[in-house]
């Protein structure tokens, strides 16, 4: 035995003990969005001011190599970069780093969030709250998206006359297209992804609580990011960015890039957070056999967050150095490539498909079982579709590239690749058809929009093997079929699955029921008119318009009408969702506390909104959360466990001493 | 259920239970962590790895590195790399004295490694602001310029954990690695920050293995 | 359909065989469907019949269509009758059968939707190799080429040699070269019908797509990178030039028409661009015809400077690699 | 937090977003440039542009640019957007006042779609005093004289125009420094084209990379309405 001197201290073995920050301080001196903001401003000012001293700096490369870029962007760089490193320690997401930088212990500030509303506006770890922020974080981002595309489809209304002109065009172009593609990663794996992950494991609580709360306050920084590039002129590029184009455009890119890259952040540590929560911290009986089929799919989403995101974040931090500090990794005459960035981009670009598309088949997975009132069918299928799905995801990206003259005598094999995907795809609908066998169906508006999910994602995947085709591919790449094809996997997908999660667990989260008649009305209108506004620019595309034009044939303007009217309805349909959602949040409120849907899901096994702490004890999971109609099945999990009953399912060496 | 059947240890209430229990999840959740993280990390400097040698092998403009190439400083670069390499090194030789109960050791060589990771990074800036080549002169140049700003964040990243470990360590008796400390509160404690050295250690490891990679990429061919 | 083969255990006594009448409602569905497909929507498939690469195209979209407009149709008519006759009835609180697998059904989804996926593969890959890359840009050294292509220096009419033409990408206009007529340049495009065109894409600045869609052509304009593409026209007529890769401002007018005419007719329109360039000195201008250009290097503008003795109003462009240490003075 | 606290907050937190969406909805409003229409008389338009070393609009960046002259006040209004009728014989008259660049593609020194596929230029000291004759030419090589400024191209209506630069000796010497440009060494350049026979918005724009410090010179005012590139309205 080592003989330590150690003075004593009349301490605890974490240091002494300080008294937990209470609410004695007066809410204005308390972190929050507004000293966030406060934080955010001076944060830009230094970043400004530091861009503006380390210009002249590298003036003498600008000269040299004529600068790559007019704009200083420098000031603009850090400004931002420093903006959002203030604004987080405004809301106060140092601080605990300085507490573990001083050897002070933490303060367990997980579940006690101050206050009533305040709570949802400050670095809160809850992940109950967390998980609102995102859910009324995302819609707004996911509406603010949506009023670009109407914007967009107003141009489109004529062949020649601008209401917009090209510049601005483009510029909505791309604040709708990276809104939607960097923040809908997102939609459902931050709202209910972070709110249910302990309550359908069984677990009181997350990994990293901190990790998980830093996630969502990265966006509304993100947001107000990409927007500001509106009022610096907007990017020409679209979400995908092309280099060089992209080092030729304005200052608008720089918000591109910076917006992109923090929303990156964001998601690589969602998902890191989710994945060691998913695999840690299960509760006793909770086998991976037994996991929600949501669960799986929002593990295997975060390790393709987790690993293909770096890429993203590597690449748009590869354009801001061209940008700024002048170097040339995108710039062919000087001895980088334009190649780099289309591969580094797809790299990650298709992985992001399926980050988009799995959560959308995790969600009508889970519901579908509830209100066929059947075990989910297949349910190793169904999690080896989601593994397959994403393991190949990896493998695709040059499907993207067909026509750009890299590598093509790869294609074939890509090609290869990119149909075997439809394989575990084609999973989801094996589990959907055995489950709806001889079942007994409920046409909820959850299950309404699941169904939905369904059909739309059966047209988008069936589009998506048109695409992965080569001979067929070089007709419909780059034009709008592709456009209509993503639409229907994303928007038909995914955001039909985030419909029906709202309308399905809004009770749990909230304790609030959704307007049941709106809820169809919603549903009704948006499956219409999504589908009259989609539907077309498939033939629109085949007919040779290619995307992100303002200008086309004068033959294809009645379609062109025929879409952007039909937008216009989506919008009108989406307004009665927003009212749906904000009535009955926050004037009807209509009470739900128990279990509406008779579902055997862990999550319902406590009363909502959840307690503080999820579960009284921590459960003891007895069953598969799938088992309806099975006689004698065993309750989902054991809530009360006897004492030594959790003990006994982990081995500690300090409790057995 | 075999979860069901097992005889509870005497004296074992619930929340001492739980407590247990989510030690117990904390502890393997500090593994996973780390490990995932150098699967994510891995991703970022494959970034760079595949930008190296793709630019390397297109050579566009005949300018991966130029005809009035200088290259940087091989002095500069084998002592930064070898700085890295030292100081896992001695925090790799000074966790298994923690593991014996030598704290204090530990403790000493952790300042060094922390000390040798500073010293690493302000030097990696001195390179970078007095580099023989302009970031846009070559291919190599920008993968030069572009890689170790990245490598030195996250090599600060990893300094911080460090400090907070030693600062942590200030707090945890020395005994109390080699005995059972007299509160399972106080155990919990001892576990949680060996599980986070062994995090770090692994995750120093590794980044030291990283730069050794790009200081061959960089230096060597 | 595997979908069709269901599992029919859990059947009660009284009830239809669900599987056979699903099975027989696809079966009719799936043949209408794919008659008309084959016979009646075919012909007006895009990208239409204007070249080999076109009527490629077409039979490879008609196939694919074939193919999964049955699989679009099983799931439909699966859920469809599903969603029909397996409602809840009002009043009933009972859970539905509890199925949670079937390994035949299973193993038979999977076994067909993989036969489906590789046959679609193979498919593809035949049509992509044997017509020679399908009219999609196959990089500057293109391995699948179609068969006796013969290229030589000057193009006549009434043979079978290769006509080369340039598509020069910039922002915003494509130009073409015809290396067979001395290099000449035209913001036009015409080509002989009958011929193997072998088109070789390139750019000037950014990254944009070379789209004649009637003819089947798609190949991306990468700067410093030759993208060859081949098509051989079989109509005559007008068809449509687009850029297809956004490629800054003027993308969506980026646009413009392209003629099929006879062997003889682009033989004149060639010539007589040729010679008009001659006369006003636009063809002396031109950089000799090359696969890549970089518009930062022009050789004759060092002379050009040294005579005026200025940099001009847009500066210069990149120096040679540098041989200096930084801080040194920079002389363009 | 009180609930009247809490109710303040929020107010001000939803009055600063609607703030800020007015203040982005006014700054896109305030964007949009102005049109100058012109007018036929006995059949013609005379449209009259400038091209500027840089311009010095304090409001907005110091690119290179065109101008467009009223033809009513005489003014030089700083837009690239003007109308035309249709079907109607336009005269253009383009003052150089920048000096030269290379071209991106030398191709673009040939004139193409103008009446007679020429141009007449014609070189100034300064304003009012002409230094040579009037001289009409189908091509300007921007690569062996480095003499083109920049170009006049609608890529639509085929017409391809390249605008000669100032006299080099005079050009160094007294350019041009305050835009609009009334005085100083400049080219003048005139040439016809017939508007077309159809309403609608043609795009025009220069194909000299004269965005000076962007990549390839592409950025910048070559990609800004209002500098390098413009529509050109034809009304019925």
């Amino acid at each position: 035995m080592a003989i330590e001197i150690e003075p004593e201290k009349a301490q605890g073995p974490s240091g002494p003990v300080h008294a937990a920050p209470g609410n004695s301080k007066p809410w204005w001196a308390r972190p929050a969005v507004h000293t966030g903001l406060i934080g955010a401003v001076i944060g830009y000012i230094i970043g400004h001011w530091l861009g503006n001293l380390i210009s002249p700096a590298t003036a003498g490369v600008s000269s040299f190599s004529t600068g790559l870029s007019d704009v200083r962007n420098w000031p603009l760089v850090l400004g931002y970069v420093f903006g959002t490193i203030g604004w987080l320690a405004g809301l106060g997401v140092f601080n605990d780093l300085g507490r573990l930088m001083l050897g002070k212990p933490l303060p367990d500030a997980e579940h006690a969030p101050a206050g009533g509303v305040a709570k949802y506006f400050r670095y809160t770890l809850d992940h109950k709250v967390v998980g609102i922020q995102y859910l009324f974080g995302m819609t707004t981002y996911f509406l603010t998206g949506g009023l670009f595309a109407m914007a967009i489809r107003t141009e489109l209304l004529s062949p020649t006359y601008h209401v917009l002109n090209a510049s601005q065009y483009l510029m909505v172009v791309g604040e709708h297209s990276t809104m939607m593609m960097m923040m809908m990663s997102s939609v459902v794996l931050g709202p209910f992804g972070q709110f249910f992950a302990p309550l359908m494991i069984g677990s009181k609580r997350m990994a990293f609580p901190r990790i998980e709360a830093l996630a969502f306050w990265l966006t509304p920084a993100a947001y107000v990011i990409l927007l500001s590039g509106i009022l610096l002129g907007g990017f020409p590029t679209g979400w995908t960015g092309y280099e060089p184009l992209a080092t030729q455009a304005g200052p608008g890119m720089d918000t591109y890039a910076l917006a992109f890259g923090l929303m990156g952040i964001s998601l690589i540590l969602a998902g890191f957070n989710l994945i060691v929560t998913y695999i840690n911290y299960r509760a006793p009986g909770m086998r991976w056999s037994r996991l929600p089929m949501f669960v799986w799919s929002m593990f295997t989403v975060s390790f393709l967050q987790v690993l293909s995101v770096p890429v993203l974040v590597a690449g748009l931090y590869m354009m801001l150095m061209d940008r700024t500090a002048q170097t040339a990794f995108f710039t062919n005459q000087l001895g980088g490539s334009s190649y780099l960035w289309e591969d580094v981009f797809w790299f990650f670009g298709h992985p992001e498909v399926y980050i988009l598309a799995l959560p959308g088949f995790g969600v009508v997975s889970e519901i579908i079982p509830v209100f066929t009132r059947k075990p989910l069918f297949g349910y190793r299928v169904a999690a080896a579709g989601m593994i397959g799905v994403s393991l190949l995801s990896f493998f695709v990206w040059q499907h993207h590239l067909f026509d750009s003259g890299i590598n093509p005598d790869m294609r074939p094999l890509f090609m290869l690749t990119t149909e075997l995907i439809s394989i575990p795809t084609g999973f989801i609908y094996l589990v959907a058809a055995g489950t709806f066998w001889k079942a007994k169906i409920t046409f909820s508006v959850p299950m309404l929009f699941a169904i939905a999910m369904y059909f739309n994602f059966l047209i988008g995947g069936v589009s998506g093997v048109f695409l992965s085709d080569v001979p067929a591919d070089v007709t419909e790449h780059g034009s709008f079929f592709v456009m209509a094809h993503f639409h229907y996997t994303i928007m038909g997908g995914l955001i039909f699955a985030f419909m029906a999660g709202i309308y399905y667990w809004l009770p749990k989260m909230l304790g609030v029921k959704m307007n049941e008649k709106l809820g169809k009305w919603h549903f009704w209108t948006m499956f219409i008119t999504f589908n009259s506004t989609f539907l077309p620019l498939f033939a629109l595309g085949m007919m040779g318009m290619p995307r992100r034009v303002f200008e086309y044939q004068r033959n294809l303007q009645t379609l062109n009408d025929w879409v952007s009217i039909s937008s216009y309805l989506l919008g009108v349909s989406l307004l009665i969702f927003l009212i749906n959602l904000i009535m009955s949040t926050l004037v009807w409120r209509v009470k739900e506390s128990g279990n509406p849907w008779r579902s055997r899901g862990l999550e319902w096994q406590v009363s909502s909104p959840p307690p503080p702490e999820n579960f009284e004890r921590v459960p003891v999971v007895l069953s598969h959360p799938y088992l309806y109609g099975v006689k004698d099945a065993p309750p989902v999990a054991d809530l009360n466990p006897p004492v030594g009953v959790v003990a006994s399912a982990y081995a500690s060496a300090g409790l057995e001493a | 259920m075999s979860e069901a059947t097992a005889t509870p240890p005497a004296g074992l209430n619930a929340d001492m239970e739980e407590a247990g229990f989510y030690h117990e999840c904390a502890l393997n959740g500090s593994w996973t962590a780390s490990r995932l993280a150098m699967g994510g990390l891995s991703f970022l400097f494959g970034s760079f790895l595949f930008a190296y040698f793709y630019l390397r092998s297109l050579n566009s403009g005949g300018r991966w590195e130029g005809s009035g190439y200088h290259a940087p400083s091989m002095i500069m670069g084998t002592v930064m790399m070898l700085m890295v390499l030292i100081s896992a090194g001695i925090n790799y030789a000074a966790v298994q004295r923690i593991k014996a109960g030598h704290k204090k050791a530990w403790q000493i060589g952790g300042v060094i490694a922390l000390l040798l990771g500073l010293a690493t990074i302000s030097m990696q800036i001195f390179e970078l602001l007095n580099l023989p080549f302009y970031p846009a002169s070559s291919g190599f140049a920008s993968v030069f310029v572009g890689f170790y700003p990245v490598f030195i964040i996250v090599v600060l990243s990893a300094m911080i954990w460090l400090e907070t470990l030693l600062a942590r360590s200030r707090f945890i008796p020395g005994i109390a690695f080699v005995e059972q400390p007299p509160t399972y509160e106080e155990a919990f404690v001892v576990q949680r920050f060996q599980a986070s050295v062994s995090g770090f250690t692994a995750i120093w490891n590794y980044l030291a293995v990283i730069a050794i990679l790009f200081w061959f990429l960089f230096y060597v061919i | 359909m595997a979908e069709s083969q269901a599992p029919t255990a859990a059947a009660g006594k009284a009830e239809p065989n669900h599987a056979v009448r699903i099975a027989s409602i696809w079966l009719v569905l799936a043949i209408v469907a794919d008659l008309l497909i084959y016979f009646v929507w075919q012909p007006h498939l895009p990208p239409g019949r204007m070249s080999d690469n076109a009527r490629g195209q077409q039979f490879d979209i008609t196939v694919m269509a074939v193919l999964c407009a049955p699989v679009l149709l099983g799931v439909w008519t699966y859920f469809g009758y599903a969603l029909v006759n397996w409602r809840r009835r009002a009043g009933d609180t009972e859970d539905g059968p509890p199925i949670e697998g079937n390994g035949k059904v299973q193993a038979a989804w999977i076994t067909v939707t993989s036969l489906i996926v590789l046959s679609l593969a193979a498919f593809g890959t035949y049509e992509l190799i044997v017509p020679a890359g399908a009219g999609g840009g196959e990089g500057p050294v293109p391995i699948w080429k179609p068969s006796g292509v013969v290229t030589t220096a000057a193009w006549t009419p009434g043979s079978t040699h290769t006509l080369v033409v340039q598509a020069i990408g910039q922002q915003w206009n494509w130009t073409y070269r015809f290396p067979q007529f001395g290099g000449m340049e035209t913001t036009g495009l015409e080509l002989p019908i009958n011929t193997p065109v072998e088109f070789h894409v390139t750019s000037l600045d950014v990254i944009h797509s070379f789209w004649a869609y009637q003819l089947g052509v798609k190949a991306d304009a990468n700067p410093g990178v030759d993208n060859v593409a081949f098509v051989k026209p079989l109509q005559l007529g007008q068809f449509v030039v687009r850029c297809n890769e956004l490629c800054g401002i003027w993308h969506g007018a980026m646009f413009d028409y392209g003629n099929v005419v006879t062997a003889s007719q682009f033989q004149s329109w060639a010539t007589s661009i040729q010679t008009k360039e001659r006369a006003n000195g636009t063809l002396a201008a031109l950089p000799p015809y090359a696969t890549t250009y970089d518009p930062t290097e022009i050789s004759q503008l060092g002379q050009a400077w040294a005579k005026l003795g200025i940099v001009g109003a847009g500066g210069y462009y990149y120096p040679g690699p540098q041989t200096g240490t930084p801080g040194d003075p920079v002389s363009p | 937090m009180s609930l009247p606290a809490r109710i303040v907050t929020l107010l001000v937190a939803f009055a600063a977003v609607v703030a800020g969406a007015v203040f982005l909805v006014v700054n896109y409003i305030a964007s949009s440039l102005p049109t100058v229409h012109y007018v036929a008389s006995g059949g013609v338009v005379n449209v009259v542009l400038q091209e500027d070393p840089q311009n010095n609009d304090p409001s907005n960046p110091d690119w290179v640019s065109y101008y467009v002259q009223n033809p009513q006040t005489k003014q030089w209004v700083h837009t690239t957007l003007f109308s035309v009728p249709k079907h109607t014989r336009v005269n253009v008259t383009i003052l150089g006042y920048d000096g030269c660049t290379p071209l991106r593609n030398n191709y673009w020194s040939q004139v193409q779609g103008t009446t007679g596929s020429t141009v007449t230029v014609q070189q100034f000291a300064t304003v009012g005093k002409p230094i040579d004759s009037p001289t009409t030419t189908k091509m300007i090589n921007s690569w062996s004289n480095c003499a083109v400024a920049h170009t006049f191209a609608i890529p639509s209506m085929h017409l391809f125009v390249p605008v000669p630069s100032p006299n080099t000796a005079l050009f160094n010497k007294d350019a041009c420094g305050v835009s609009p440009c009334t005085s100083g060494p400049h080219s003048q350049e005139t040439f016809s084209f017939m508007s077309p026979d159809h309403a609608g918005y043609w795009r025009w724009q220069c194909f000299i990379p004269c965005g000076g410090g962007f990549l390839d010179g592409n950025g910048g005012p070559m990609q800004t309405i209002g500098y390098m590139t413009g529509e050109m309205e034809v009304s019925a």
